[in-house]
């Protein structure tokens, strides 16, 4: 049994004006549990804790009952009282009687017995509270970052020079990303690679940062600050120790048949292949399906040429386990496939490209030596349309709901490079919206229509066909005009609309961080803790959260590695002790809970137990308390009640509601 | 079904021989012809072996302790097609051992209620057999021949599916019977379409009835729990630590509550109940609403949302039509 | 006719087509699609439009309604699943809802027969242009 | 109405409401209603929650079985939960449970749930007196006691 | 194979080579057709608006004619299998469709969109295969460049009739190939021919049939072959290109001889 002591504060008049705070006191020490009751005018002062501390001592109180303003404001400040006196901080209940009760109702009689019945509610409750204890749990001082595109890079290079050891892996054979295939960026029109390789550079060379390239995440445990996780590299074939990057068996390759991916498949490649010439690391990798040693046996002729005896075919993939205290999750994006857009042609015709095609064929590295040449002919085109919104907010399920954000700002790029380098070419641009809210993309979308002569048409086009003799007939509609219009064009380019990279949704299952329909990750709070995944440890970095363009990319990714660095500060975490408890007693392990829980604290374990009748080995839920943020969801979702919240348990509810309950006077 | 019945045995003697089981769970005969229970033959003794129209007992649930000790060696179950949609929610909810089972799909072509036909008069049953659709009741007072499908249990006349779900072989059961053309609902509808007062009314008449045996707890596929919240200390709501009588008064509804989105609608709740409530009608009335409200998803209903679901007000507007 | 009268006409072509305007997102997708652009005095896209706005008077007074070759075009590739057909061919209901408004009278379909003309073409024109 | 204070108080009905709100939104909703001084039903007591998806559907029985007249549950909205999809799951539990109860006829009007955001104090205390007047407009609860097995 | 056949009124009369061909062609393909009994017009067009339930009731008695003898609907006809098809998808998703319709029919049990209906180009592909079709080819039609023409109704709404690829489809170039022909992609090939409404503007439907058949010939064409009764109408009498039906193409291939008033 309890020993409760109650503190009803006057709060000045706040409360003690339409609350009889001496009656509360009064009616409240009949209740079951009270030892001891008392009023006073401010129990927040230092007087009113003093009274709390020395009633503490003089009654042996186990429990306390503050009957004062709302816990959200001072739950903590008596919390902290008790535990001066030596009781355990969780022992304290607050019943609200100031803004539930005494400053929203007039009359006397009603407003203190309302409060009656709150405190009798806060009493009922305390008679059921158990001491609880904060966890805490060890950090490690280690970072992972997935996904090595701008976003993983930034992400890295910043924890890295606050001192903490971060690791990269990136599933593609070199780092950079989707931004390593841009030719300039908007809206400064600087060129990509200028200011990407540099920091890839940095991020090869930073002694904090390790780069795992051609490798995967293929196993996530643990929780924020423990994680452990798996990491697959992919046997490429050669040894990155021994080789140099001089190029010697992409050249002796015999077979030419690879589509290069890094062209968006416009040239072809080798089996044994650089992605490009500025790739990180610099060393080549095998594709094995192509490969003709692979396929039959014979060749070898790229182990023969290498003069550092790199080539390896026997080479296996190799596991890594590392532990980290946070992950970052910086996936990036893709383009969709275009199979449900036939309409535009985009399969039928050749010179029917997408913007990162149409990207690699103005860069001075792609496929024509940046020379804007046509697929079909090698001709350079003299009338462009440009289709934006392809996939992009269609709600047909053929697409994609959401904008993409970043087409009408390079899509006015493509346009406006087009017309500098090529003036003599027409340029059409078919737009729904043009959306350009960012520092200088209005100005840089008018500079398009204004000085470069960029035609933008308000409407959508309803059909791409070919007239038999090698140009592309686009009818489409101009609204504005109220006119239907064929144009008769050399190219046309599809502003596709972007995706979640496919990785995604895999990574998402094993880090179990949440994610929207469309697999873009879930932010902890959409406006508050945009950097942050709901499943502590996991921070978002980039397009891999939602649709951005480069800046908005950076700035992400240094948030979410002020974000890392915050945590990795750290030694220990403390955890919120109300937290879920499962009762293996009880537990059937029927995984309900589980699946209802938002962070994934909760797993399964073969368990001996033993309640004095039975002993058996049973699957039984265990709560990970460094990960559990105590919402209760999976109580509910628990038939036998195995499940309980600390802090809210059922029958500390139940009791809540039997007291409010009661008659009153009973 | 005799025959049916005889294959089934020699079906077990080969899997027996075989070494792929070590005991079965099947239907022993009773002292009547129509009192056949659940029953565990080992070591190769079908003596009492039967599977006939009156084995409609859904043996799933037996699996949870029979699969439980790996040192035992396989238990074959027998399986109608109804009695596999439990079966593997018991493997989906890990409340078996399922490496330890060998699921025996089995053609099933409607089962008997024995209290139909002694309602129907028919008194003094010594035996019963069967022929074809028609039972032979062989009686005090001489011999009968009544149409099986007469007298099926109320779950059968609303049979919806002869798919076998999770089974590790399918036996014969391309012999299986035709579902049932009624629909399932129909009995729901037409509670839905009662006044508020009328609906209490009749649930007050029927739960009135309960004597809470916890038969529909026992046999329920759903109601697998090591402990029951009801039996739970701890739980705030079991009868012991309550002097009040409220796990008397809302067991149904919670129990359904906890079921739902998982009840399988074997009927096995209404079944059993000694006092005929129809329990079933209120699972059901939960497998409609996740129809209606939340359409076909692969996950129990309670354990998933989109975040475009109905808001609960959905009920104040669908109830304005029936007053 | 009146406003109101107009405005409930609206209303009906819209539960009889089952279309909801406000998804359309003025893409003009559907204009841009259409065969018979050249042939119509207001086109998918404004269909949508003026029926949502209420004016559906000139829709149905407009040979518009008799262009539509129902070929779903429209339909089809609109990005947000619109039909603006559905909504053409609604408006076109209740302009031939009333007595004596026959596009395609009995007497004028000797007209258009010649010997190769199909049984199709007589049901889908007396379908679309009369009651 | 009754001029003497007294019968009134005897006679008029005092309907017993509890209200659950979940911490985050509700609960400082609440507040703010109190620290805007918009009165509410007297009759209305809230009881705290970490989260809407805490609230067991016995928690609503047991009020009912205990005399409650209402009960009424609040939330964060939708896509706004502290825990990010605690409210999707009260959301179809509750749908459920409330059309369980219309279905055997306890009066669905008894139990509601409403999104309340921290900045909602007026609708939190506009939900509450309309609430509060429905339950009045019902009367003393009856039904969920009285649906017993013996 | 066995199917109930939906023929149609168009192919018991102006288009009843259509109807002949396909049942030759199926014979030899061992696909048996059997016509259904006491069928009625489909109505031509599918009735759109969401009022017209009386429109759809000759559909739904096939539809439901068919699923009582537990076979799939087979259609030659495009405009029969459009206004079939879209019927059965009210059937099934359509509740006030759905309702009315079985209660007006008294259907018992009702009809819920049970029945599988299919073209006879879905037959060959996805029943019968193309490769079974290759090896009946008797006279193949090497060298003769043939545009395949679709049309609207096959193919949209694609939502409902899943036939094919709506903008890019594939099924008669298909064919066209297991035939020994040498399929011509005509980007026009599912633009509108003008349908009915060269009931009243013979000016708007010769433009569209224009368009088609000169971008046909732009593409190196030499005959269009169509699925579709009015297409072929409308072809015939505004185009200058030989038109066939498609199942006249494979009678022809597979050596069958089908006389002019057959």
């Amino acid at each position: 049994m309890q020993r409760i002591g109650v503190f009803v504060c006057w709060c000045g008049s706040n409360i003690a004006a339409t609350v009889d705070v001496k009656k509360v006191a009064e009616e409240l020490k009949s209740e079951p549990g009270v030892v001891y009751s008392a009023d006073y005018q401010y129990m927040c002062s230092e007087n009113g804790q003093n009274l709390i501390k020395s009633a503490i001592k003089d009654y042996s109180l186990t429990g306390i009952v503050v009957c004062s303003c709302s816990p959200r404001m001072h739950e903590a400040t008596f919390r902290k009282t008790a535990s001066e006196a030596g009781i355990n901080p969780y022992m304290v209940e607050i019943a609200n009687i100031r803004e539930q009760c005494s400053w929203i109702h007039k009359d006397m009689a009603t407003a203190t017995q309302k409060a009656i019945i709150l405190g009798r509610a806060a009493v009922a409750k305390v008679n059921l509270n158990t001491p609880l204890t904060e966890g805490e749990s060890p950090v490690v001082k280690r970072a992972l970052v997935i996904g090595g595109g701008i976003a993983g890079i930034q992400t890295a290079l910043d924890i890295a020079d606050a001192g903490y050891k971060v690791d990269i892996v990136e599933k593609k054979p070199t780092i950079g990303g989707k931004m390593a295939q841009l030719d300039k960026t908007f809206p400064t029109l600087d060129c990509a690679a200028c200011i990407l390789t540099p920091k890839m550079v940095e991020a090869a060379q930073h002694e904090n940062i390790t780069l795992y390239t051609y490798s995967e995440v293929e196993e996530v445990k643990g929780y924020v600050g423990n994680f452990d996780v798996k990491i697959r590299k992919k046997a490429r074939y050669v040894n990155e120790n021994l080789c140099t990057g001089c190029g010697e068996c992409t050249s002796k390759c015999p077979s030419r048949k690879g589509l290069n991916e890094f062209n968006m498949g416009l040239d072809g490649r080798g089996a044994i292949y650089i992605p490009f010439a500025q790739a990180i690391p610099n060393v080549p990798v095998i594709d094995t399906a192509q490969c003709i040693k692979f396929k039959t046996g014979k060749c070898g002729l790229c182990q023969m040429n290498c003069p550092s005896k790199a080539v390896d075919f026997s080479q296996k993939d190799e596991f890594i386990d590392e532990k980290y205290g946070a992950i970052v999750v910086a996936t990036g994006f893709d383009i969709i496939t275009l199979e449900n857009y036939e309409e535009y042609g985009y399969s039928m015709y050749k010179d029917v490209v997408t913007s990162l095609e149409f990207e690699r064929l103005m860069n001075a590295a792609g496929p024509s030596k940046g020379h804007l040449e046509r697929p079909s002919d090698h001709k350079q085109p003299k009338t462009i349309v440009f289709v934006q919104c392809v996939g992009s907010r269609d709600t047909t399920g053929c697409g994609k709901e959401y904008c993409s954000k970043i087409c009408c700002m390079y899509t006015a790029k493509h346009a406006m490079l087009t017309r500098e380098k090529y003036p003599d070419t027409e340029v059409y641009v078919f737009y729904i919206d043009v959306r350009t809210p960012g520092k200088n993309f209005d100005e840089f979308y008018r500079r398009a229509v204004e000085q470069y002569g960029v035609h933008y048409i308000k409407g959508m086009v309803g059909k791409v066909y070919d007239d038999g003799q090698g140009h592309l007939m686009v009818r489409g509609s101009d609204l504005l005009a109220n006119e239907q219009l064929t144009i008769k064009a050399d190219m046309v380019v599809l502003a596709a609309a972007t995706k979640a990279d496919e990785s995604a949704r895999k990574l998402g299952t094993m880090l179990t961080a949440s994610m929207d329909t469309n697999d873009f990750f879930t932010e902890a709070h959409p406006k508050l803790r945009p950097v942050e995944s709901p499943t502590a440890g996991v921070f978002l970095s980039g397009f891999c959260q939602g649709p951005k363009d480069i800046p908005e990319t950076v700035a992400q990714a240094g948030a979410a590695a002020a974000k890392v660095i915050g945590l990795l500060a750290k030694n220990k975490l403390k955890s919120n002790p109300c937290v879920a408890r499962a009762d293996s007693l009880i537990c059937s392990g029927c995984s309900n809970c589980e699946k209802v829980c938002p962070f994934g604290a909760i797993t399964y374990a073969e368990t001996d137990v033993n309640d004095g009748t039975v002993r058996e080995k049973r699957r039984v839920a265990v709560v990970n308390e460094a990960v559990c943020k105590g919402c209760g969801a999976c109580t509910v979702a628990c038939p036998s009640g195995a499940m309980d919240l600390k802090g809210f348990t059922n029958k500390q509810i139940f009791a809540e509601v039997d007291a409010i309950c009661r008659q009153t006077g009973e | 079904m005799q025959m049916i019945a005889e294959k089934i045995k020699e079906k077990i003697k080969e899997l027996t021989e075989n070494g792929k089981i070590s005991r079965v769970m099947g239907w022993k005969k009773g002292l009547y012809g129509y009192d056949s229970e659940p029953f565990v033959f080992e070591n190769g003794d079908l003596r009492d072996f039967t599977y006939d129209a009156f084995s409609g007992a859904n043996l799933c649930k037996y699996m949870i302790a029979q699969s439980k000790n790996d040192g035992d060696g396989k238990i074959l179950v027998l399986l109608k097609p109804c009695d596999t949609w439990g079966f593997e929610l018991l493997d989906k909810e890990h409340r078996i051992k399922r490496e330890n089972i060998y699921a025996l799909g089995i053609p099933c072509g409607g089962m008997v209620d024995i209290e139909k036909i002694k309602k129907s008069g028919v008194k003094g049953i010594t035996e019963i057999s069967e022929k074809e659709d028609t039972l032979i009741l062989k009686t005090m007072y001489g011999e009968k021949e009544v149409n099986k499908k007469d007298y099926l249990l109320d779950k059968c006349l609303v049979c919806s599916s002869k798919e076998y779900k999770d089974c590790d072989e399918l036996f014969m059961t391309d012999l299986c019977g035709d579902t049932a053309e009624y629909d399932r609902f129909e009995e729901v509808e037409k509670l839905e379409k009662l006044s508020s007062s009328e609906k209490f009314e009749f649930w007050r008449s029927q739960l009135e009835k309960c004597i809470r045996c916890n038969a529909c707890r026992n046999v329920c596929p759903a109601c697998s729990c090591v402990k029951c919240v009801f039996d739970n200390d701890n739980s705030g709501v079991a009868a012991k630590a309550n002097a009040n009588d409220f796990e008397e008064n809302l067991f149904h509804i919670i129990r359904a509550f906890h079921v739902c989105g998982r009840c399988v609608d074997c009927g096995e709740c209404s079944r059993v109940c000694p006092q005929n409530i129809p329990l079933h009608l209120l699972n059901r009335k939960y497998i409609k609403d996740i129809k209606e409200l939340y359409g076909d998803e692969d996950e129990a209903a309670l354990l998933t949302f989109t975040t475009e679901d109905k808001e609960p007000s959905v009920v104040y507007e669908r109830g304005k039509n029936n007053v | 006719m009146t406003e109101n009268e107009e405005k409930k006409l609206c209303a009906e072509a819209l539960i009889i087509s089952g279309v909801k305007p406000e998804k359309c997102m003025k893409c003009g997708k559907c204009s841009g699609a259409c065969p018979s652009y050249d042939e119509m005095e207001y086109h998918p896209h404004q269909f949508v439009d003026m029926v949502s706005k209420g004016q559906i008077k000139k829709l149905m007074e407009s040979a518009s309604i008799y262009k539509c070759l129902s070929c779903f075009v429209c339909v089809e590739r609109c990005p947000r699943n619109v039909m603006p057909a559905n909504i053409i061919e609604a408006v076109r209901a209740l302009q031939e809802r009333p007595q004596g408004t026959d596009r395609l009278t009995p007497d004028e379909v000797k007209n258009i027969l010649d010997d190769d003309t199909p049984q199709q073409l007589l049901m889908a024109a007396f379908r679309k242009y009369s009651r | 109405m009754q001029t003497d204070r007294g019968v009134t108080a005897e006679k008029e009905f005092q309907p017993k409401i509890i209200a659950f709100c979940c911490n985050w939104c509700s609960y400082a909703g609440a507040d703010l209603a109190g620290s805007g001084r918009l009165s509410y039903s007297a009759d209305v007591k809230i009881i705290r929650v970490p989260c809407s998806c805490r609230i067991n559907p016995m928690f609503i029985l047991r009020a009912f079985q205990k005399g409650a007249d209402g009960v009424i549950l609040a939330g964060c909205h939708p896509g706004d939960c502290h825990y990010s999809t605690g409210n999707y799951f009260t959301r179809r539990r509750m749908t459920l449970l409330f059309s369980m109860l219309d279905y055997m006829g306890i009066e669905k009007e008894r139990t509601r749930v409403e999104w309340i955001s921290a900045a909602e104090g007026a609708k939190f205390s506009a939900t509450m007196n309309e609430f509060a007047g429905e339950i009045k407009k019902l009367g003393r609860s009856k039904r969920l006691g009285d649906l017993r097995c013996r | 194979m066995e199917y109930d056949y939906y023929p149609g009124c168009t192919l018991k009369n102006k288009a009843s080579h259509l109807d002949i061909c396909a049942r030759k062609a199926a014979e030899k393909l061992g696909a048996a057709m059997t016509e259904i009994p006491e069928w009625q017009c489909c109505g031509g067009v599918y009735p759109m608006a969401g009022n017209e339930t009386a429109q759809k009731l000759p559909a739904v008695r096939a539809l439901n004619e068919a699923k009582s003898r537990g076979r799939d609907l087979l259609c030659v006809c495009s405009a029969c299998y459009h206004v079939l098809k879209s019927v059965n998808y009210d059937m099934a998703n359509n509740a006030t469709v759905i309702t009315k319709a079985n209660t007006y029919l008294e259907n018992d049990p009702w009809y819920k969109g049970e029945t599988r209906v299919l073209h006879y180009l879905e037959m060959l592909r996805d029943d019968i295969g193309f490769e079974k079709v290759k090896k009946c080819v008797e006279k193949p039609l090497t060298g003769k460049k043939i545009a395949s023409y679709y049309g609207c109704l096959l193919l949209r709404p694609s939502k409902i009739m899943k036939f094919d690829n709506p903008e890019n489809p594939s099924v008669m170039e298909s064919l066209i190939k297991a035939l020994g022909g040498e399929p011509v992609i005509d980007p026009f090939r599912n633009e509108c021919c003008g349908g009915y409404v060269s009931a009243e503007d013979t000016e708007l439907t010769e433009k569209k049939v224009r368009d088609i058949v000169e971008s046909v010939k732009a593409h190196g064409g030499e005959m269009i072959v169509t699925a579709c009764p009015l297409c072929m109408y409308n072809l015939k009498k505004y185009g200058d290109l030989p038109v066939k039906y498609f199942t006249e193409l494979i009678c022809e291939a597979f050596g069958i001889e089908v006389l002019e008033d057959d």
